[in-house]
């Protein structure tokens, strides 16, 4: 026990939790191979190997789950594990032999194993109902229902290429939604209902009018308090209003619900990074297993398992076969919402005569 | 419907089935012997059943001397479920590349077990690992366990937040610098910019050691640090054949997918224009074994992304095209303080430093950092004619005033 | 430095130096007759001399009972340049086409020589015929001359301005609608909107027979009229391996620039698959022989382009992917009016229709124009999310509100 | 003589201007070949054959040089003749053997041919110190210098696609030089001087201020009069506050000059339209023959002609070989003032890793 209190220290260095084989090779591996669904070796210029098996996570995790996690490291990789920027978990062995039964006892206390290579991999996402204030639908609950469904993408079925699938509970974006090959957003859909008589105690009345973007709040006196007043039409329900004021709740359960978004990348690969574009403007918050969301993302990881090319992502997928026909495929009703009037509308207008007419 | 928790969960059990593992599971396993956790399945249960949260804006908590690190909540039904009146989540900064020993793990989860919930998110998505709700009270006792024990908090609130990187040198053939060391020693070195926000708003960081950018760091940091090279590509023939022979269709998926088209195969031989190579990774990913990325490494330094409240979403964009990176990253680092030393002073409150850049525009910005323009920064010139020259000449001089 | 223009002009000699036709020589060559000329040499030489013109604002000169075709114009050296005092410019309607017999060219001049200058521009950059500098008591005299050989002004001002277009069917294969008729019908059935500016800015419409747009229409047009196809791209297999003995690389330079792709030669054999052919031309400009546009022709309407002024330059987008034009063009006529009426109603002073377009939303826009919104019009759906729905539900209502 | 006053009587019917073998073979061309620099034959279904000889010409003509080509057409073609929307002329004939004379003839009286098909064409242009008011330079003088000096890209010498030059002598462009190979833009670097003891009678005060696009004009009062003052610092020389008002002068010898812009198209062959962007910042103004001008515009060409590959275009060349290739070539210094600092900015940024290190 230290006396003086600690501060500033910083995280653990990693280089201690590295098992031999990475000290060892580090820096040095000269390829990988994926074995088989959810496992990958990588082979070292010294001809060591070391196997990957990833498996499944819920990223809500119970200190007990964990606690099984680390059994299971010590009983097959002498505890050396780590967890993947999507929020998996990957055991990292030496020995081949050892490989079939970590699966097994991963299967025996339901994590599923998979998402490497080609494959439809976990769900980034937040905090939803479970933690935040802000949010206009759950995380959690949709991501085990979504995830439920493509679990066979998961774990080995056929597609083109990487296929990664994100949710945000609001427009935050925590999930970092904005470009993703499928983008679950949780969106509201009604002005911030104001609480005129605590509004001047909770919050600034000046940020309050500077935080929305489209100059949709005025200032105004309710009852002899200060307050302010909304012109609803200006309001494009962004959220940040509520941000920085409690008293301009945005929650609300006839008109929450979440959109879909597609076509996003951040690799580099082929084509340049890119936004999500809307794909559904909005279907209804219908917990516990939202099955108009789950239906709407199986329709469209299917139309691109069925028609991309060979390493194609969504947003490549699409952008070759045109929106118009991916519309047509999908069965999505073309509506004035999808159409851009933000900043750079103008630009996504458009503004050429390439068109397909048949 | 105050004690739909107390009547069981109907709805949240229905996410127990099916494959992929269940987070209400998780909460149950722990309700056994948490109230916290039977609290947060009543509530949660509630808003399943009522399509509505039940958390208000958390206030100012957090640990003695820090500013950062924990996230305030509390329920707003407090009495249904007074065990999470308060539920405030600590961030612990999590060791460069998510890597753990067994060891590591039981230890958080013995000190979680004892001061809080239980509950973790592994891990958040600025990378964090996530504890996740407990009470005012528990947040000292909780830090000095962590300390004690080698952890720390990470960031949150206006200040920088916990870097993170990709796997790596590690365990990946294709990392152009050292992701992790980097990421610690930024970490380290930056320890008072995390833990006392002082910004005008968050500053994230994230480290992809490739082009494939495996933290999603172009789209989720302020500044990215994304590895790549400038020498050749190294081919192997033979497994480029081998490739090939093993069913590979090189010029349809090869060469037809390459941005650049300077990729050519003529059955037998790989050839490409490293002139014209834009380091997009693609043939290098299709064979690992045949190509591999040059021996010429470092990274290219992007600023500004971010997500879209409220000026809109943004990608990060060129400010360094190619850095060395290695240790003490003196130019990295100074470069950092540039930033924040022009951000510190001219950013608006809740100004991320990609909003700052576009508000001054992009050419002001980098003089007042300190960086000369090239056109590698851009994907093309000024198309409008609206450009602010500075000087003009007067009629009584004759050179610029 | 008054008389420069008497000293003779030695930097305007300069410009008739060179193999190009002088624009200097043809104003000497008038100075001969007409003093007008003399005087505009004499302030064209100042200008160089003093990098600066000497043109002031025009004021409101006309033709009894019309609005537009003449630009007001006086100079700032009146006493020095006495004949070009005044010196305004008439617009005159051109022919659909450009087209001329020598006797009508013939006629134009007689009249200007007698009532102006005797200088023009062959053609302004809208597509008038322009008669370059009078004085303002010519003005009556020249338009009743004009009107009596069968020629009109065109547009100046917040009108309609002349319409016009590429030389089409009249020595164009590929021409896929009527541009010269559809031209003269649109600028016969306009005249009043033509004359008589009563629009909040200008309006400009171009007629383009293809794709290829020889008159710049996506460009330079509040409305572009652009033909296009629906069927098949026509073959001549014959005439494709001609073309490839003669010495075309089909592969590189045919297949390789095909936006998307579709065309294979197999070096017997171009197939197209039409279902994604984007109607470019590309294939088509390179083998005329070989290929040909299909045979269900119309075109492709597009809105709102402009030059920078003061939102900065917009290009056209499209508003009906694909429309039959065939007289007397109803559908167009009335989609021209349902804009007009909207624009009219609503635009703001000097707001073009592009402007307007973009101010309130293309989605508005569609919905005051009365035309359903489709993918077609757009590069791709928007990437931001801050969309305006438009109604909600109350907690008493279940339906709509 | 009519006795009551025609009015709105449009444009003479063009039917009336149509030799025979267009009436007879309208709409019905089969296609076109180019035999030599400046003629091509257009042959019908029919067989029949029209040729064009296309002429250049300064666009500025005064009627006795119209009656002279009024002549040639009546000498070679029946009189029959058309302007081309690049103020080119073209002479129609049907009589082959008599393409050489008419070519001989206009040499003559100095007018060359060529500019069809893959060449250097004519360059659109406005109106300068000849008419204009609002002129930052002039627009013939540098056109007859620029085409001076690339004169055999017209006539014939071999080029890899189609460049066109466009010019304008101030930012309303009525050259619309936004879309363009190579464009020529004069501009001003001044703002205003505001004329202050007239601008309250000649200009409506609140419009002036309207104007400005970035707010640089407030309203003030000077020596007892209303009238504006500026935000210097604001002005980008736009002068859409002269155009409303004459006592916003910002024509000034010394500041005002031209800017390079390159690889606009408005075809849609191959690749969309796209706007031009800006190469060279600012070159002076050096009448007569602005060599300056010339000879940026010689390189740029030059660069295109040697590297480009077959139908490419400028700007479809430059995003090959990627910007910072072609400022390189070019010997352009990059500045600041590239990049763009306007509405859609941040668009422009480089948002991937797509770069060339070598
Ligand atoms: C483990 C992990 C890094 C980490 O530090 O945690 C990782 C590891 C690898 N990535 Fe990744 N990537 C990881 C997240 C990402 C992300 C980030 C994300 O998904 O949020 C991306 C960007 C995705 C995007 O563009 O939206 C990413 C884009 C790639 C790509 C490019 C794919 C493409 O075609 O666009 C490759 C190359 C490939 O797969 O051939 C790649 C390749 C790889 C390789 C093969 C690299 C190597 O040689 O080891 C690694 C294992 C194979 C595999 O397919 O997972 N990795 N990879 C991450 C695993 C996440 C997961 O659990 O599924
Ligand atoms: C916990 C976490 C989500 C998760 O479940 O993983 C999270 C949770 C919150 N984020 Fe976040 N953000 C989290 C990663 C992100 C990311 C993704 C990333 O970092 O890669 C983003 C998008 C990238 C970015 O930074 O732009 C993100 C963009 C935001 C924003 C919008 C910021 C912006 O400039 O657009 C807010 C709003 C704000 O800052 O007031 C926000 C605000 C919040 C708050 C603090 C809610 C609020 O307004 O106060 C959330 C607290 C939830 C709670 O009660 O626990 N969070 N937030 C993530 C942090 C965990 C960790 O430290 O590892
Ligand atoms: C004569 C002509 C240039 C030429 O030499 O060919 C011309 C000349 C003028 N234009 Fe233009 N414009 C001419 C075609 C254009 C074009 C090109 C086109 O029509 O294809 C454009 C760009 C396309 C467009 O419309 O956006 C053009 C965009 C402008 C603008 C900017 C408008 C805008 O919305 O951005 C102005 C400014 C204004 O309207 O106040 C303008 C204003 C002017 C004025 C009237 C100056 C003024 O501010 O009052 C010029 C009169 C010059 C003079 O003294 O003769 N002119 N103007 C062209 C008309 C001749 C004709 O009728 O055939
Ligand atoms: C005569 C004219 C139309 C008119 O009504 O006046 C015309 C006539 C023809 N154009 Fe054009 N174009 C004419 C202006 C244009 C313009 C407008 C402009 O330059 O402002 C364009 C758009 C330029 C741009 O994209 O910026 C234009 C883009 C084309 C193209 C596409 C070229 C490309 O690869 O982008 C073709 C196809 C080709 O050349 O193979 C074409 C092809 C043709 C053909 C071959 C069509 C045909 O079968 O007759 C015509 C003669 C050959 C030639 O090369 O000129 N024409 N052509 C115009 C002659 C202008 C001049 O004197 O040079
Ligand atoms: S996305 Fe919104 S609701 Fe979800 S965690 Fe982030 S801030 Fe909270
Ligand atoms: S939600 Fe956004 S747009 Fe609506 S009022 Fe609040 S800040 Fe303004
Ligand atoms: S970003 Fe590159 S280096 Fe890092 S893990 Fe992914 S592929 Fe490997
Ligand atoms: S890395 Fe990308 S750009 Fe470079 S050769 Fe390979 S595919 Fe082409
Ligand atoms: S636009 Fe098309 S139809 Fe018109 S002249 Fe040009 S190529 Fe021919
Ligand atoms: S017209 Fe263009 S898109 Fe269509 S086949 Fe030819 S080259 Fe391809
Ligand atoms: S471009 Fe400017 S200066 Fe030139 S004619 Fe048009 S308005 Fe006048
Ligand atoms: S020139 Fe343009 S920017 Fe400058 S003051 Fe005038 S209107 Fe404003």
């Amino acid at each position: 026990m230290a006396t003086e209190r600690l501060t500033d220290i910083g995280p653990p260095n990693y280089e201690k939790f590295l098992p031999p084989v990475i000290k060892d090779n580090y820096g040095k591996w000269d390829y990988h191979e994926i074995i088989k669904p959810g496992v990958m070796v990588h082979v070292g210029e010294s001809g060591d190997k070391l196997y990957t098996v990833r498996a499944s996570s819920p990223r809500l995790l119970g200190v007990d789950r964990i606690r099984d996690f680390a059994d299971l490291a010590d009983k097959y990789c002498d505890g050396f594990l780590r967890f993947t920027s999507r929020n998996n978990v990957e055991f990292l062995l030496t020995d081949e032999s050892k490989i079939d039964p970590l699966i097994k006892d991963l299967d025996k206390i339901g994590h599923p194993v998979g998402g490497i290579g080609n494959a439809i991999s976990n769900i980034v996402h937040t905090q939803g109902w479970v933690h935040c204030h802000s949010a206009a639908t759950d995380a959690s609950g949709i991501v085990k229902a979504v995830m439920d469904d493509l679990c066979g993408y998961f774990t080995g079925q056929e597609v083109p290429g990487k296929l990664r699938i994100a949710l945000a509970c609001c427009l935050n974006m925590c999930g970092a939604v904005h470009c993703s090959d499928i983008a679950i957003l949780g969106i509201h859909r009604r002005p911030p209902k104001i609480v005129h008589d605590n509004l001047n105690k909770v919050c600034e009345i000046p940020n309050v009018i500077a935080s929305c973007p489209t100059a949709a709040i005025r200032p105004t006196t309710v009852e002899g308090k200060s307050s302010v007043d909304l012109e609803e039409d200006l309001c494009m329900f962004c959220g940040n209003c509520f941000t920085v004021c409690p008293s301009m709740p945005m929650a609300d359960p006839l008109n929450d619900g979440v959109s879909i978004w597609v076509g996003g990348k951040v690799s580099n690969a082929r084509s340049e990074p890119r936004f999500s574009k809307l794909a559904i403007p909005f279907l209804p918050n219908t917990p516990p297993r939202w099955p108009e969301v789950v239906e709407s993302v199986r329709n469209i990881v299917e139309i691109w398992v069925k028609h991309a090319r060979k390493y194609e992502r969504m947003g490549e997928f699409i952008e070759r076969i045109g929106w118009p026909r991916f519309f047509k495929m999908a069965g999505i009703e073309f509506q004035k919402e999808h159409i851009d009037d933000f900043k750079h509308a103008g630009l996504t207008y458009k503004r050429s005569t390439h068109l397909r007419h048949q | 419907m105050a004690d739909s928790g107390k009547n069981g969960t109907p709805m949240l059990d229905e996410l127990e089935k099916g494959p992929w593992p269940s987070f209400v599971t998780q909460i149950k396993d722990m309700a056994k012997k948490n109230k916290m956790c039977e609290d947060l399945l009543g509530l949660l249960e509630r808003s399943y059943d009522e399509k509505l949260g039940h958390w208000k804006h958390g206030g100012i908590v957090g640990v003695m001397g820090y500013g950062g690190g924990v996230i305030g909540r509390y329920s707003d039904l407090q009495e249904d479920f007074p065990n999470i009146a308060h539920f405030h989540t600590l961030r612990v900064n999590m060791p460069s590349g998510w890597f753990y020993t067994s060891d590591a793990l039981r230890t958080i989860c013995d000190i979680w077990e004892r001061h809080g919930s239980g509950l973790t998110n592994m891990h958040g998505s600025t990378g964090d690992i996530i504890l996740l709700g407990t009470t005012t009270d528990e947040l000292e006792p909780t830090f000095a366990e962590l300390t004690a024990n080698d952890f720390d908090l990470g960031g949150s609130g206006s200040d920088m937040r916990t870097p993170s990187c990709c796997v790596g040198p590690a365990r990946c053939e294709w990392a152009c610098f050292d992701t992790l060391h980097l990421t610690n020693d930024l970490t380290q070195t930056f320890q008072d910019e995390l833990h006392r926000p002082a910004f005008p708003y968050k500053f994230k960081i994230k480290c992809s050691g490739c082009p494939n950018d495996c933290v999603a760091s172009v789209a989720r940091a302020d500044m990215s640090i994304i590895g790549t090279w400038r020498d050749q590509i190294r081919i192997n023939q033979a497994e480029v054949r081998a490739a090939a022979d093993a069913g590979l269709d090189i010029q349809r998926d090869i060469c037809g997918n390459c941005p650049t088209k300077c990729i050519e195969w003529d059955g037998k031989k790989l050839e490409i224009d490293d002139e014209n190579c834009v380091k997009c990774m693609h043939c290098i990913n299709a064979m690992p074994k045949a190509l591999k990325p040059g021996v010429d490494r470092g990274a290219t330094i992007l600023l500004g992304s971010k997500a879209p409240i409220v000026e809109g979403a943004l990608l990060s964009s060129v400010i360094v095209p190619f850095m060395k990176l290695e240790p003490p990253y003196e130019e990295l680092k100074d470069l950092i303080e540039r930033i924040w030393d022009f951000w510190g002073e001219h950013g608006k409150n809740r100004e991320r430093t990609g909003e700052l850049m576009q508000r001054i525009g992009l050419g002001n910005f980098l003089e007042a950092i300190e960086v000369e323009p090239i056109p590698e920064m851009i994907a093309h010139p000024r198309e409008n004619p609206y450009v602010f020259y500075e000087e003009y000449f007067e009629e009584e001089d004759e050179e610029e005033e």
